[in-house]
């Protein structure tokens, strides 16, 4: 029981390995893209994971409510980045269709090829 | 009472993931996609009720507007697709 | 009251898990449609209908009656749209019976 | 029980992922990629973090899928076939996966009063919020005023993004050759789909409260410019999609989204330098008003108020700079 408690923070190492997969082995940049917002996810799992405390509830003070609160600061954090990280996302999508534009391709390994032939 | 509707709802949500992940088209998947959607605004509702803080409806309520919105998209991105393809054999 | 609740919320509950069978065990994709929408709907507002009677007349249940209206309007929207979707692409659903030969 | 609910989602979130990564149709993988967003949206839910939960869903349900749909598109859909495990990666990902592990069992479990991160600043900003800023959100609170700079920031960063799309893409009647006259000749949208034409009019103006209500009610419970931003800019996607690019572009002009974007992020650091002006620090609300706690939630309430444009000027703006693209 007591190593349940840790299965967030496994969950979080495996979630960021299996992105971290797909932005180095896979060649299709979009693959790539969607591997970095898993990646992503895993360290936005990772923040919220520590702002949990038992028996708490969220950190909206409840009036003459003597409840424990969990800890606002990771969630504050987090919060912005969800919104940070869909509009990076959306920049990478945006180079990747310029690529496609420019060379046909969207496999990094053949765009390289292409560099090279020129 | 919740705790059995949230296991009903936490059963489903491993079929649907069986079913998108399985496929076999990419519609299978849409299907899959948007059930786990409505799913997921259950699970919503039971948990606010189960934590007794029923004022995080507004999750709920957010996800019931805009889920659909993406499967809109899925139809505009066929429909486009098909458009193009269209275009592509009236000039050869 | 609380029988009442209890009742809307296991029938939900069946068709909910109903739905997710027929989506994984139907043979075809409109079949599957089939299934998971229609249950989708009648589980997800019987189910909302049991957590808005044990709510009682309060905030949540007025919201928790919009997010049965909602879904109620958007749910068919979507099957729609995605039968439509898989209508274009050029599956056609298979009209025949079990004992037709295969066409 | 938390515990149950929390193991369960997290297992489903790793299949799912891992369903992402091996999936060889690029649409499969956007679709589970929505999948995802909503399994890490209950999981933030049940971990106590409703803002976040409702940050994800807003921008989960309603832009990410849409945003990838655009991006999708307008290059082929499929990755090369020729995929086969690439061994050097598995094994350097399943060492440091191991590595990861091994450093976990350092870390205080789940949901420990005495971890160290809930020792340091936090309980502070639990004490005070109720004294300085008297509003019950302590995330709006934290986000608002105590970590004012660091919001303003993001919304610089989320702005410099849009703006890197929209140099990078293209948007019609502002940046670029094309104007918005020349979209939508032979488009193709949903107007011929009676169904969601019915019901997407039909929704549209409460999407667009219920944004609203999420901009303004912010401060009492989950919700703020972030979350409201992104769902405003899903409910007009929504227009976009059933009444036609153009229509849409005609309601938000494109330089309105401009100004959106910059007026949104200029009015959170002109608050600052009103404060400046007024004899405070930067961003320091106290001075707005007689009393300091009344000039706290005014500061909040136009901040937010910024972010919220910002956002959806942004968002939006993106979206339509991949959907004009793509005719």
């Amino acid at each position: 029981m007591e190593l349940l408690g840790l299965y967030n923070y496994w969950v979080f190492a495996v979630l960021l390995m299996v992105g971290f997969y797909a932005v180095i082995a896979k060649t299709n940049m979009i693959k790539k893209l969607l591997g970095l917002s898993i990646f992503q996810g895993a360290v936005f799992l990772l923040y919220i994971t520590m702002d949990k405390v038992e028996g708490g509830t969220a950190p909206i003070i409840q009036k003459g409510v003597d409840a424990v609160y969990s800890n606002p600061l990771p969630q504050v954090l987090i919060l912005t980045a969800i919104v940070v990280g869909i509009s990076t996302t959306a920049l990478g999508l945006a180079l990747v269709v310029r690529i496609f534009e420019a060379y046909g391709t969207i496999e990094e390994d053949e765009t390289q090829r292409l560099d090279l032939e020129e | 009472m919740y705790l059995a509707a949230s296991f009903a709802i936490f059963v489903t949500m491993v079929l649907a993931i069986i079913r998108a992940l399985a496929g076999p088209s990419v519609y299978d998947r849409v299907l899959a996609v948007n059930m786990f959607g409505t799913k997921t605004v259950l699970l919503l509702s039971v948990v606010a009720f189960l934590y007794g803080r029923p004022d995080f409806l507004d999750l709920a309520l957010a996800y019931a507007l805009i889920n659909f919105i993406s499967v809109l998209a899925v139809l505009q991105f066929f429909e486009n697709r098909r458009s193009a393809e269209d275009q592509s054999t009236e000039k050869t | 009251m609380w029988v009442l609740s209890g009742l809307c919320l296991t029938a939900g509950s069946a068709f909910v898990l109903i739905g997710g069978i027929g989506l994984l065990r139907m043979p075809s994709l409109y079949t599957r449609l089939h299934a998971a929408s229609l249950t989708d709907t009648l589980g997800t507002l019987l189910m909302l209908a049991g957590i808005i009677i044990q709510a009682g007349f309060t905030l949540a249940a007025i919201k928790l009656f919009a997010i049965a209206v909602f879904l109620l309007l958007t749910g068919p929207t979507a099957a729609y749209a995605l039968a439509n979707a898989a209508l274009l692409s050029g599956s056609v659903p298979q009209a025949r019976l079990l004992d037709d030969p295969e066409p | 029980m938390t515990i149950v609910f929390g193991i369960f989602l997290l297992t489903l979130l790793v299949v799912v992922a891992i369903g992402i990564v091996r999936a060889e149709n690029l649409f499969t993988a956007v679709m589970l990629t929505g999948i995802f967003s909503l399994l890490m949206a209950a999981n933030f839910f049940v971990l106590d973090a409703a803002d976040v939960a409702l940050t994800e869903a807003a921008v989960g349900a309603g832009i990410s899928t849409v945003l990838l749909l655009g991006g999708l598109a307008l290059v082929p859909g499929r990755e090369r076939s020729r995929e086969r495990l690439h061994r050097l990666a598995l094994a350097v990902v399943a060492l440091t996966t191991l590595m990861v592990v091994y450093a976990t069992f350092e870390k205080p479990r789940l949901g420990d009063p005495d971890a160290p991160v809930h020792q340091h600043v936090a309980p502070w900003y639990l004490e005070m919020t109720p004294e300085l800023v008297d509003i019950p959100n302590v995330v709006t609170a934290v986000l608002g005023t105590f970590r004012g700079y660091d919001t303003l920031g993001e919304v610089i960063v989320v702005f410099t993004a849009g703006l890197g799309v929209l140099f990078l893409l293209g948007l019609p009647g502002v940046i670029g050759e094309r104007n918005v006259d020349d979209l939508a000749v032979g488009r193709s949208y949903l107007g011929h789909h009676l169904v969601p034409q019915v019901v997407g009019t039909l929704l549209i103006p409460f999407i667009l409260l219920f944004a609203l209500y999420v901009q303004f009610h912010g401060e009492y419970g989950p919700g703020g410019g972030f979350q409201a931003g992104a769902i405003f800019a899903a409910g007009m996607v929504l227009h976009s999609l059933i009444a036609g690019e153009k229509e849409s572009l005609m309601v938000i002009s494109p330089r309105m989204l401009v100004l959106l974007m910059a007026g949104g992020a200029l009015l959170f650091g002109g608050v600052g330098i009103l404060t400046m002006l007024l004899g405070g620090n930067f961003l320091d609300y106290n001075v707005l008003a007689e009393n300091p706690v009344a000039g706290q939630q005014w500061g909040i309430l136009i901040i937010e108020l910024g972010v919220g444009l910002s956002v959806t000027g942004v968002l939006l703006a993106i979206y339509h700079a991949f959907a004009a693209r793509s005719r």
